[in-house]
């Protein structure tokens, strides 16, 4: 099952047949995921554009990945925990955060921006790997706590290559741990090809780790959502993990500070636009479920709204004061922290009052 | 010092099922230096946990265990098996607290045995706490007899703050007394163990006992030396260390890291600050050499021994003329 | 300055045949920063190396290469991305020439973008230097000007010793004169960037800039600052601080990274050491503080500035009083 | 081929047939494979007995697994190099390491022992799986300098969770670097069992990566020293790295450090006695090849006698001056290096003159 490209729905919108997965969405929930990644779509690209505007310092565009996004943050309940790395906004979306929230780090007015626990969603994480390992420890701790609920980790074909990354793989398996490891090929981890990390698919990995490990079209939601669901309720049920592979590609740029035209070639990019998530579950809905521009317009205005309301929030996030730097540090007192604070109120840096 | 470790432990798993062990070779064996023995026949293997052999995994999961949680007390079998941990324990450990606006709680503790004297081969005798101290976000503090062993132990698990626990394993076997109603004494407090006139000098782990074994032959030549045990390398307990030095006038820290980028370094940058005028020598370091730690036959050379810990206070002197 | 490196690495390139680099996204890409731009197009891929995504990898492999005769200058693409390499960097790097009895020559450098200043989010702005410069078998240096980073890049893949390569980011884009002649100085010394008579300021990195200002701003006030670049961070070239400290009897240390256990504590330990009567005030220092590398719109706040220095300076005047 | 174990001799040592890998070995050099691996067994007692003497602060026996190392190690040609991890004596053995120089490490009189490019055979390396990076530099040395040789390096089922070794097979297949991974799963990292590393066999790891892994009976000599000719042949033709997994069992402590009986049962112990590998190719020659015991005690002999050459070369071996201890840790002139040097003298601590 490995070598193959798990896909549900042709880039043309055609149902494929599968002998494992089956589509198990009816039309409203097709919808819905037609929805979400229209937003999240929209959603970046007025991050983008602030950034550009220079009110952000950075921002890591999901563009091309709405599908292998809204496809596995829908298969998540709500009692599962997800790790993100720093691309995932669209499953940050799924759980629930609040957009202008996510953009926190980005603004630079916090390295966080959420209440992890209020969401069932971990911070981003920027060390490429490093919450592959923190999802193995919590899933352990749901093991522990007899929590019938999954964690499932974020991470992409670059950092596949990271040390943290496969020790997970043999503490997961060791462990038999319910956690799902989603990988998002997009093909590049910044300039590199996904061919310098790998000459077979990622997904093969997990069978040396004894574990299963799937290869889903990324660009085909029905797909990643079922393929998720699944590996998700194995986890759940006691089954272990499961490694998933969604291929698909990183349409923008790595971030905004990067520029792919150093590295790749625009007919490699156009191809791909004809793979595009979200025309292949329009072409469906339209034809085999009957949705209506009414029904699209509605969506794209949905998001314009929703992309209006981020712009506002962001604009109006201001630097915090400079001694909160000092704040959560510790959890108990210490003496440096408190010569800190001293320090910068003596200086006059801070408007804080002692 | 081995039971004490041994026994605090315990009594933390009985205190909070929340707390586990992690680490390689605890469980069925006990670990190498055996202080976790029995414990996984005690408390189970969901929470005494035999982990596969990667260093790395054995923090980042307990930083998962950690956020779901859990107080994990991680063993490193040895100091110098602590680096590829490294990142974790600095990029995320150290960080998290601090990224997640106080959400998160990183109370875990990583037991590290460490400094030489016990004819190891390489690797097994290292002194890594300045690596540690100089990283914001975690708490380095070492116990020197088996009372503070197996109160700090506890008072470490208790603590909602990462703590690097630095265990003097050449001490592992020193047998001494341990209040069981009482510790006594803070985490993060230095203890005076001897009270002296003449020279403040300052050590910790396996250093306590030597420089006490100095301060009674400095006794032999009419020198009084006040014996510090820093117990908290980070942060410094800094109102012990200035009332000492502001009496005695002289300052020796003994430590068995290199010099360069230590904390004796900050012991002696930060008591000039503090006692610039009542200094009559500049403080004065007594170190292991530039140079990785040596073959075992050359240990007592490179360890800071009673002799050369005498030839500093000698140095000091030398300012007096 | 990121111009001069890349000549600097290109001219190491053509003059050793042994020399390699790499690193993630340095070839096709030509670095984040483009340090390494239009080297893979000259040397190919044999020599400029596009990597996986693994930094232990980078400097493991490195060391193997460098077993074989060759000289790697390993790219890591962000100071805060160097931990997981930390391991083979401190295990191997620094410890294999020892271990092999002077067998094996470990003549790699480790290129390290650092300090802050950016507007990065975090693991960008990380100061790791201490870590490194803790370490015996290591050697640790860093670049201010063009000039220098043209010459010191070829003067660490010469030195047959392994070399933390510290490259302030922040001063990438700035311009200055290079001597494509001469280097003028030697890779392991500081450099008096200003004379002065009444206080010693020493900085590295992006901090030389900075100090230079502040000395403009304390003449205006009177007041007259030598201004050192230390240029080796490990090991310190004492004479030429020796020697102004003796001068000017006052010592401010500005650093990006911490103060616990940092190259500012070993310099001033060290020169109170050596300078002891000369000193009129205790060595000072100016750092980034306790906390992690905060949001960057608090860093210049949390970084030393101008401001900041001349309060240091202040601070030793009190002590004439 | 991954589940299987290759395996050419039985226990009995009867030949057995294998579609795939065949014994090239004549009786001369089955012979001298036994005669390697009686000596080795003979020298590693002998330095037990030094330890248990207090000549030696350690000693890591190599007992039950001296099929796989010297079948590993008599697989390797004269330009080929190795990095072995801490208990490969046998393969130093057949890299023609001096047997007292082996030793110095455990002596504690050198933190090296040997010069390794006199026996193209690196130093031990203690922190698990940092060599094997070290040997994927190393071959991709040997890529670029056209040197049609290769680079195999030892490790143990422990160290295979390392995120070192997981990464070295990333890059070796990146690289496509000539190298073999001979990882003797001996069943324990000192007290913790394979299973608690891997709930599948170690071998089946390399495919993941991309390249073939192998499992073979290792304590069958002759089927270790075909599997690694073959994959050392192809890794010196350009064919890329291999895992072999030699599947053996220490017979012996982790170290004389070690208590073995707190975490295994005498039952085990002695099942894979019977499955020993010395007594296996000592049937095989005596029923195939008609060697008698005047060749057996020969062997014996010259074990005995090399075990007394390095008792005495142990003992004779003296601590260095303590000023040595500054030699070797920089290559260029460093002030603290003469600062500690100054002081030993000043100090009295060594008798070398200035
Ligand atoms: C340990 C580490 N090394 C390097 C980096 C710098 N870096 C940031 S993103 C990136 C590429 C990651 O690629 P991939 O994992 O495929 O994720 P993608 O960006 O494609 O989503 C790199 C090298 C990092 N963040 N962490
Ligand atoms: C990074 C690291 N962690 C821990 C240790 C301590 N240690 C030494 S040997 C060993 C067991 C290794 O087992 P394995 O790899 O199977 O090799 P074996 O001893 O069986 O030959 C351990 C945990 C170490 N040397 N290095
Ligand atoms: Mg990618
Ligand atoms: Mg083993």
């Amino acid at each position: 099952m490995v070598d193959e490209l798990i896909s549900l729905l042709s880039p043309e919108g055609e149902p494929l047949p599968h002998p494992e997965v089956v589509n198990s969405l009816n039309a409203d929930a097709l919808a819905a995921l037609y929805r979400d990644m229209v937003i999240v779509r929209r959603l970046c690209n007025e991050a983008t554009a602030l950034q550009r505007q220079g009110a952000l310092a950075l921002w890591a565009p999901l563009l091309g990945q709405e599908a292998a996004q809204i496809g596995a943050g829908r298969a998540l309940q709500p009692r599962d925990f997800a790790f993100p790395s720093y691309r995932e906004h669209g499953v940050a979306w799924c759980r629930g955060v609040p957009p202008a929230d996510v953009l926190r780090l980005f603004r630079t007015v916090s390295s966080g921006g959420w209440n992890p626990y209020t969401y069932n969603y971990a911070l981003p994480t920027i060390v490429l790997a490093n919450q592959m390992l923190h999802a193995v420890g919590y899933a352990m701790g749901m093991q522990r706590d007899g929590d019938p609920a999954a964690v499932i980790t974020f991470f992409g074909d670059g950092a596949s290559s990271q040390g943290d990354a496969l020790e997970s793989f043999v503490w997961a398996s060791s462990f038999n741990a319910p956690v799902v490891f989603f990988c998002q090929n997009n093909q590049f981890g910044i300039s590199t090809p996904v061919t310098t990390q790998s000459r077979v698919p990622l997904a093969e990995r997990a069978r040396g780790f004894g574990f299963p490990g799937y290869r889903v079209d990324g660009n085909d939601v029905v797909a990643v959502y079922e393929v998720t669901r699944q590996a998700l309720e194995r986890a759940r049920a006691g089954g272990g993990p499961t490694l998933i592979e969604a291929y698909t590609y990183r349409m923008g740029a790595h971030t905004t500070s990067d520029d792919p035209t150093r590295y790749r070639l625009d007919a490699e990019v156009e191809m791909w636009k004809h793979r595009d998530p979200i025309e292949r579950l329009k072409a469906l809905l339209t034809r085999e479920h009957e949705y209506h521009r009414t029904f699209f317009d509605g969506a794209d205005t949905e998001a314009e709204t929703l992309a209006m309301d981020l712009r506002r929030d962001v604009l109006a996030m201001e630097r915090p004061d400079p001694i909160t730097m000092f704040d959560h540090v510790y959890a108990e007192a210490h003496p440096l922290i408190d010569e800190g604070r001293r320090d910068l109120r003596d200086l006059g840096l801070t408007e804080a009052l002692s | 010092m081995a039971a004490a470790l041994n026994a605090g432990l315990r009594r933390a798993l009985e205190d909070n099922e929340k707390v586990l062990l992690m680490g390689e070779d605890i469980g069925t064996l006990g670990g190498v230096f055996r202080i976790t023995d029995g414990l996984l026949r005690d408390f189970g293997a969901d929470r005494v946990i035999d982990t596969p052999l990667s260093e790395s995994a054995i923090i980042g999961t307990a930083v998962g265990l950690a956020m779901r949680g859990y107080r994990t007390v991680c063993e490193m079998q040895f100091d110098g098996f602590v680096y590829p941990a490294f990142d974790q324990i600095v990029s995320q450990v150290a960080k998290l607290r601090k990224r997640s606006d106080g959400v998160f709680t990183m109370g875990l503790v990583i037991r590290l045995p460490f400094q030489g004297g016990i004819g190891a081969i390489e690797h097994h005798s290292e002194s890594p706490e300045a690596y540690f101290a100089h990283t914001p976000g975690l708490r380095v503090v070492s116990c020197a007899t088996p009372h503070d062993a197996y109160w700090m132990i506890q008072q470490a698990v208790a603590c909602d703050d990462p703590i690097i626990f630095c265990e003097p394993k050449s001490r592992y076997w020193e047998k001494g007394a341990v209040d069981l109603e009482h510790a006594g004494i803070g985490l993060f407090d230095a203890r005076v163990v001897r009270d002296g006139r003449d020279v403040t000098v300052v050590g910790f782990g396996s250093y306590v006992k030597t420089l006490l074994r100095a301060a009674d032959a400095a006794a032999l030549e009419g020198r009084s030396l006040e014996v510090i045990d820093l117990r908290s390398v980070s942060p410094l307990d800094m109102d012990t260390l200035v009332s000492s030095v502001r009496k005695t006038g002289r300052l020796l820290v003994v430590q068995e890291a290199p010099h360069t980028a230590s904390i004796g370094a900050t012991l002696v940058a930060e008591l000039t600050r503090h006692c610039f005028y009542d200094l009559r020598a500049p403080g004065l370091i007594v170190s292991g050499y530039h140079v990785p730690y040596p073959i075992s036959r050359h240990e007592e050379v490179y360890r800071p021994s009673v002799e050369r810990i005498l030839d500093g206070v000698d140095r000091l002197y030398e300012y007096d003329a």
